[in-house]
């Protein structure tokens, strides 16, 4: 059944089978909707198309008409429109469909091009996949054993090119292995925006180098080893620490601002090797900012806390601190703390009677992936009833409160106070209870430490700019001495003398959903994929700071600028 | 498919006395009795380790000398009781005399509590570094013990007398060959 | 010596056979019964009794307590708390026991007992005459005793195998 | 020359003979373990143990190494360990019926060879006197009566263990047991049929049937054992099942019952359980050689007095009593060594019995042979002796 065309559809037959695709779309992007998949390099959905690697050779035709009258030309045989296949192979990325296109993908044409293709791209390359980090991922490997003839004529001294080349801080280039796609000139130029790559020398000498006195320093520039189709730019930071096919990948959200790029974290028996980006086309496409590649480092960070007491112990000791200064608490909540976090917090002030506070934080957006808010849940703090309004980049209420006395204990969830404006001697005045991953000075002064996780040890929700709720995934085991900061907090409500909540994200979604309104109906499992836009309405007056990113555009001219 | 149906032969009545039997039995052990041993008394006899034999896993080093292991894990990926764990890391360019090779084992360490000697490690080794030689006596007192590391891998391996030396070819063509 | 050997054998036979009747453990009594009879056996010896010693052991310590020691294990039997002083069954108990101190008196009171004529019968010769005996002037006796336990397990037999006939006619 | 030994007191002097009997068994049951693992080694064509040796003895030129081959140092060895090995007691267990139960085994099995004569030796009068703890006319019976008490071993060791394999294994020992016992006796009774002719005085003692194969003549010099070959088969093959040896070890039955009654046991309770197998072995070994293999006689038609008279040629001190009583032993314990060497040899050739068969074998098969048989010779011997 094929729906009826509508004006911008058009019908295109692909192998045999009919499918009716916008218009605009190319024979590559046509065949992935049925299913035929066309093994390119050169191509990228997100980069302009050059047709450079000549491995998407497809056989195309259109049905017969006659010139003089227009009419189609029947086949005979087949009773059906003859087709008039063009004699020679066409490049299926620069070859946008038109009604009634016909495409053999699957012919002895195609497959002779294809294997011609594989073996030049093979000729002088050095086959080092026992030492090639992108072997397990690398499309040559791919597509050499899907559609190369499987062994080579050239019997000829190979080609020998530089193998470290450092072109930037974090990329190392090995030439001998570079097919020269363009992929990551393409990328720099017009996703970076930051034009320092190209092609030197002719032929078989061709390279791929920066331009002289420039650096692929970019902050996307790790972008380019995650499109290279070969393993010819690889990361320095993940160059022969582990092969992927050992790694495990884990869906995680970005917690380096509010833009909340989806990624993939690739572990290995608890040990975060590196972390690329995960397609997402309303959020990142395909792209991550280099900075968010190293946020791993934190799990295994050296002043990452640990416990020396029991979590009922430190409970106990909690809640002895509560009744001891009743009425005078203040909550610091975080707006890096996933959404069920920040829920939790706010039954804490509930159950404490305390004002919470939250802590601001911006920085300079880079109108791609950064955006000027640098806290990834805001957004989550508003729709969970933690905050009314937007939080100041410094406590100084909270200051002013210590100050007059009236503050007697603080409760600091993954916020150091004292980068947050308090002094030591305002710190000195409260008792502080701690919940953090790293040591801090707030840690330092604290009455009593929670050690919790890092956002890669615990599943979670976070709400980006767009108001897109979106689920972040456990992706290694929580580290020795740290405790989930969902079961410290339920515990914390409870010794506060408030609701039991669960602290496993099943049942506690049952929880939120009937205590938020606007996550009324939803469950965590459900959670699709890309996410889900929450209604953004009730906070339009609100002057949030961030200004354009690569898929947002603030409704109202950006405050950003101004802080800035 | 026919059933067939055989009757089985009834036993005579010497037969269901099992004398018979019995005494043919016993003139059977006795012979072997009296037969020369066919042991091989082990610690002072040693077996005939035949061609392709399986023992415990190694690695060998070229005939120059240079490791020949570039560390790509596929013999931990493929070994099926995890025995085999590698940390692999970088050779720094001023090797020279590694060649071409950009990565090694930092560390090598094969589990021989784990090992099962299947082989695969061998079969998979695209340089040909690792081989399941002759020796098949392992033992030790601890756990630690019956963990062997690269050190003792390259101990028990030795060198490989191969003509193959794929790393010194692209050292030739980067030294005499068609670069520019 | 003798003497001394007689002491050690009766106090022995006697200690096991109360403490037949004393364990509530059935398996204990069962072992306290089979040491008795061990402890009879020694008695006969020293009474140049070798045949009904051995005889005594054979049948009645090797073969009969066995199969009591045996059931005993197999049901499990536990110790109930039925000692006590009450129901028909005490009162028999005291009615067989003054029986048997009243044949036992009246045995004693004759003087029998100290008078036993010393066993000047050669060993070998008691043998063959006991069996010689069995199977002349008390062969009747024997005959009626084997017909008797004949019809007694021909009796088990028909017994066990009822169920299984009534389960055929059916 | 002897004298002072019959002016100790008669007490000491049965305990001393009592110990030494004891000194001879022991140390041949152990031996008797580790020959079953030599014999099963050659039988496997292997070498077997030959590993352990003692220092000085190993520097001993040409005999150190053959002893060494031998196994001898393995004996022990193994013994060393069952004595300090640990000799756990597992918790569920009735302890004092656990403990109690390898003693039971062992003191049937030691009590037996006081009815066992196992040597002879002629006094001044010419008048041949068996050598043996007890001179009982009813030794027979009362190896068996003895003998039977063993079951009481395998049943406590079985329920004292409180577990389940020990207990079914207790239940197969008894009843099997209990079952060839019947055949046994019945198979024995032609024998003392024969040596108790109308006329002659009736005994059940061993010395007697042995003197009886040593009469001069065709049937007197005629071992029972060919005089009767149906009687001694039954007599084998139910002493073979009362000792629990292979083709009857349904009751160690490890493949199907882990190790049975002794499941629980270890170190040196195990070793006792070990020890009084041997005993039976060696018990019935020699009982067997008495009653159907001619006892201390050398050869059939060779009886022990013409051996002596014969030596007596070219020995001057054959027919000094020591002489004779040391032959005559050494001739028994050679037939016994032999039979047991008999037990070690079938062990590897057959394979075990189904528990069933047992059965079937010892209720259907032996036991109306061995009524069968006693009918033949109680007819034959009446008809003869008429």
């Amino acid at each position: 059944m094929i729906a009826p065309a509508k004006p911008d559809l058009v019908t295109v037959n692909i192998d045999g089978q009919e499918i009716a695709v916008p218009k605009g779309t190319n024979v590559i992007e046509a065949a992935r909707l049925v299913n035929v998949d066309v093994p390119h390099y050169c191509y990228h959905p997100k980069l302009s198309v050059v047709g450079n690697c000549r491995m998407c050779l497809i056989e195309m035709g259109m049905p017969a008409v006659d010139p003089a009258t227009k009419a189609p030309i029947m086949d005979p045989a087949t009773g059906k429109q003859k087709i008039n296949w063009i004699p020679r192979p066409q490049i299926g990325c620069g070859t946008n469909v038109s009604p009634g296109l016909h495409v053999k993908t699957i012919s002895p044409m195609v497959k002779d091009a294809r294997e011609g293709v594989m073996e030049f791209l093979l000729i002088n390359h050095p086959l080092d996949c026992p030492i090639c980090d992108q072997a397990g991922e690398c499309k040559l490997q791919e597509q050499a054993t899907g559609y190369g003839r499987g062994y080579s004529r050239f019997v000829e001294q190979k080609n020998v090119k530089p193998k470290r080349t450092q072109l930037g801080p974090r990329v190392t280039l090995d030439d001998e292995r570079c097919i020269l796609c363009s992929r990551c000139i393409r990328f720099s130029k017009e996703i970076a925006k930051d034009d320092v790559l190209g092609f030197v020398d002719r032929g078989s000498y061709s390279t791929l180098t920066c331009y002289p006195g420039k650096k692929l320093e970019n902050n996307y520039s790790l972008n380019t080893v995650d499109i290279c189709p070969v393993g010819a730019l690889t990361s320095t930071d993940f160059r022969f620490k582990m092969r992927v096919w050992f790694l495990k990948q884990t869906n995680v959200i970005d917690t380096e601002s509010s833009v909340g790029a989806n990624t993939v974290v690739w572990s290995r028996e608890g040990t975060i090797y590196r972390i690329t980006p995960r397609r997402n086309d309303e959020v990142n496409d395909t792209w991550l900012a280099d900075s968010a590649r190293v946020l791993y480092k934190a799990v295994k960070a050296a002043d990452r806390l640990a416990a020396t007491e029991t979590i009922e112990a430190l409970v106990a000791r909690a809640a002895a601190l509560f009744k001891s200064t009743p009425g005078a608490i203040a909550i610091v909540g975080s707006a890096r703390s996933t959404v069920e976090e920040q829920f939790f917090t706010r039954h804490l002030a509930t159950a404490l009677k305390a004002s919470a506070h939250l802590v601001s934080r911006v920085g300079q957006g880079d109108k791609l992936l950064i955006s000027a808010d640098r806290n990834p849940n805001v957004r989550g703090a508003l729709v969970t009833g933690l905050i009314k309004t937007l939080p100041a980049q410094q406590l100084t209420d909270l200051a002013a409160q210590i100050d007059a006395g009236k503050i007697k204990a603080v409760v600091a969830i993954n916020e150091d106070l004292a980068a947050a404006g308090l002094t030591a001697a305002q710190l000195a005045k409260v008792s502080i209870v701690y919940l953090g991953a790293h040591a801090n000075a707030t840690s330092a002064a604290a009455k009593v430490v929670f050690p919790t996780l890092t956002v890669f040890e615990k599943s979670g929700t976070f709400v980006n700019q767009q108001f897109r709720i979106q689920k972040t995934l456990k992706a290694v085991p929580a580290a020795a001495g740290a405790t989930d900061d969902l079961v410290v907090l339920a515990q914390l409500v409870a010794a506060a003398g408030g609701a039991a909540l669960p602290a496993e994200l099943g049942s506690l979604w049952k929880v939120i959903a009937a205590e938020v309104p606007a996550l009324a109906t939803m469950t965590f499992a459900n959670l699709p994929e890309t996410g889900l836009v929450l209604d953004a309405t009730p906070y339009a007056a609100l002057p949030f700071v961030e200004g354009e990113t690569l898929h947002y555009k603030p409704a109202q001219p950006a405050v950003a600028a101004a802080t800035a | 498919m026919a059933v067939i149906t055989v009757e089985r032969k009834p036993l005579t009545f010497l037969e269901r006395t099992y004398l018979p039997q019995i005494a043919g039995g016993l003139k059977t052990t006795f012979k072997h009795l009296i037969a020369p041993k066919k042991t091989l008394e082990y610690p002072e006899q040693r077996p005939a380790i035949p061609v392709g034999y399986r023992g415990v896993p190694t690695l060998v080093k070229d005939p120059n000398g240079r490791e020949k292991c570039v560390s790509c894990q596929l013999c931990e990926f493929v070994c099926p009781p995890k025995a085999i764990r590698i940390t692999p890391g970088e050779i720094p360019a001023d090797q020279a005399d590694r060649a071409h090779v950009e990565k090694g084992p930092q560390a090598f360490d094969i589990d021989m509590l784990r090992c099962i000697y299947c082989g695969l490690c061998q079969e998979v080794c695209p340089e040909e570094a690792i081989f399941l030689q002759n020796q098949f006596s392992m033992s030790g007192y601890t756990r630690a013990e019956m963990v062997n590391h690269k050190d003792r891998l390259y101990e028990l391996g030795g060198t490989l007398p191969d003509a193959h030396h794929k790393w010194d070819k692209k050292k030739t063509a980067e030294e005499h060959g068609n670069a520019h | 010596m003798a003497q001394f050997l007689f002491l050690l054998f009766a106090i022995f036979t006697v200690l096991c056979a109360v403490g037949v009747v004393v364990n509530k453990n059935a398996v204990n009594a069962s072992i306290c019964l089979i040491l008795c009879l061990v402890g009879v056996a020694g008695l006969f010896v020293q009474l140049d009794a070798y045949l009904l010693a051995f005889v005594l052991l054979l049948v009645y310590a090797g073969a009969v307590a066995a199969l009591f020691l045996f059931i005993v294990m197999l049901l499990d039997v536990q110790g109930k708390e039925t000692f006590g002083l009450r129901g028909f069954r005490t009162i028999a108990g005291f009615v067989a026991f003054a029986l048997l101190l009243a044949g036992i008196g009246s045995v004693a009171l004759k003087g029998q007992i100290v008078s036993s004529p010393p066993v000047s019968v050669a060993a070998g010769a008691q043998l063959k005459l006991y069996a010689y005996q069995l199977f002349t002037t008390y062969l009747l006796p024997v005959q009626i005793i084997g017909f008797l336990l004949l019809i007694s397990m021909l009796g088990v037999i028909v017994l066990s195998k009822k169920h299984e006939i009534a389960e055929d006619a059916k | 020359m002897f004298d002072f030994y019959f002016e100790i007191p008669l007490v000491i002097r049965l305990i001393l003979q009592g110990l030494a009997v004891i000194m001879v068994i022991f140390p041949i049951a152990g031996a008797c373990s580790m020959a079953e693992r030599k014999v099963a080694a050659w039988i496997q064509d292997r070498p077997g143990p030959n590993r352990a040796t003692v220092p000085w003895v190993a520097w001993i030129p040409f005999l150190g190494k053959f002893l060494q081959r031998l196994g001898v140092f393995h004996v022990m060895a193994d013994g060393g360990k069952m004595m300090f090995k640990e000799d756990s007691l597992p918790g569920h267990v009735n302890k004092f019926y656990f403990v109690l139960a390898p003693i039971v085994a062992m003191v049937p099995a030691l009590t037996t060879v006081v009815a066992v004569p196992f040597g002879a030796y002629f006094d001044a009068a010419g008048k041949l006197i068996p050598l043996g703890l007890a001179p009982l006319d009813i030794g027979m019976l009362a190896v068996f009566a003895v003998s039977s008490l063993g079951v009481y071993s395998a049943i406590l060791a079985g329920w004292a263990s409180n577990s389940k394999y020990p207990f079914l294994g207790s239940v197969r020992a008894s009843a099997q047991l209990i079952s060839y016992e019947l055949s046994m006796t019945l198979a024995v009774l032609p024998v003392f049929l024969w040596v108790n002719a109308p006329g002659t005085e009736g005994t059940m003692g061993f010395a007697r049937v042995v003197e009886f194969q040593s009469q001069p003549g065709f049937l007197g010099g005629m071992w029972f054992g060919f005089l009767m070959p149906i009687s001694a088969f039954i007599f084998l093959v139910a002493l073979f099942a009362e000792t629990n040896r292979q083709p009857f070890d349904t009751v160690e039955s490890e493949s199907d019952l882990v190790g049975s009654f002794h499941t629980e046991y270890g170190a040196f309770k195990w070793g006792l359980f070990f020890v009084a197998e041997y005993s039976h072995m060696i018990v019935g070994s020699g009982v067997f050689m008495l009653l159907f293999g001619g006892g201390w006689n050398p050869l059939p038609w060779v009886s022990l007095a013409t051996a002596v008279d014969f030596l007596g040629t070219f020995l001057p001190f054959a027919h000094a009593p020591l002489f004779v009583g040391i032959l005559s032993i050494a001739i028994f314990m050679g037939k016994v060594l032999a039979m047991i060497f008999f037990f070690m040899w079938v062990r590897w050739t057959l394979p075990r019995f189904r528990y069933d068969q047992v059965m079937k074998i010892g209720w259907q098969k032996l036991l109306p042979l061995s009524i069968a048989n006693l009918l033949f010779y109680a007819i034959a011997i009446a008809l003869i002796q008429k």
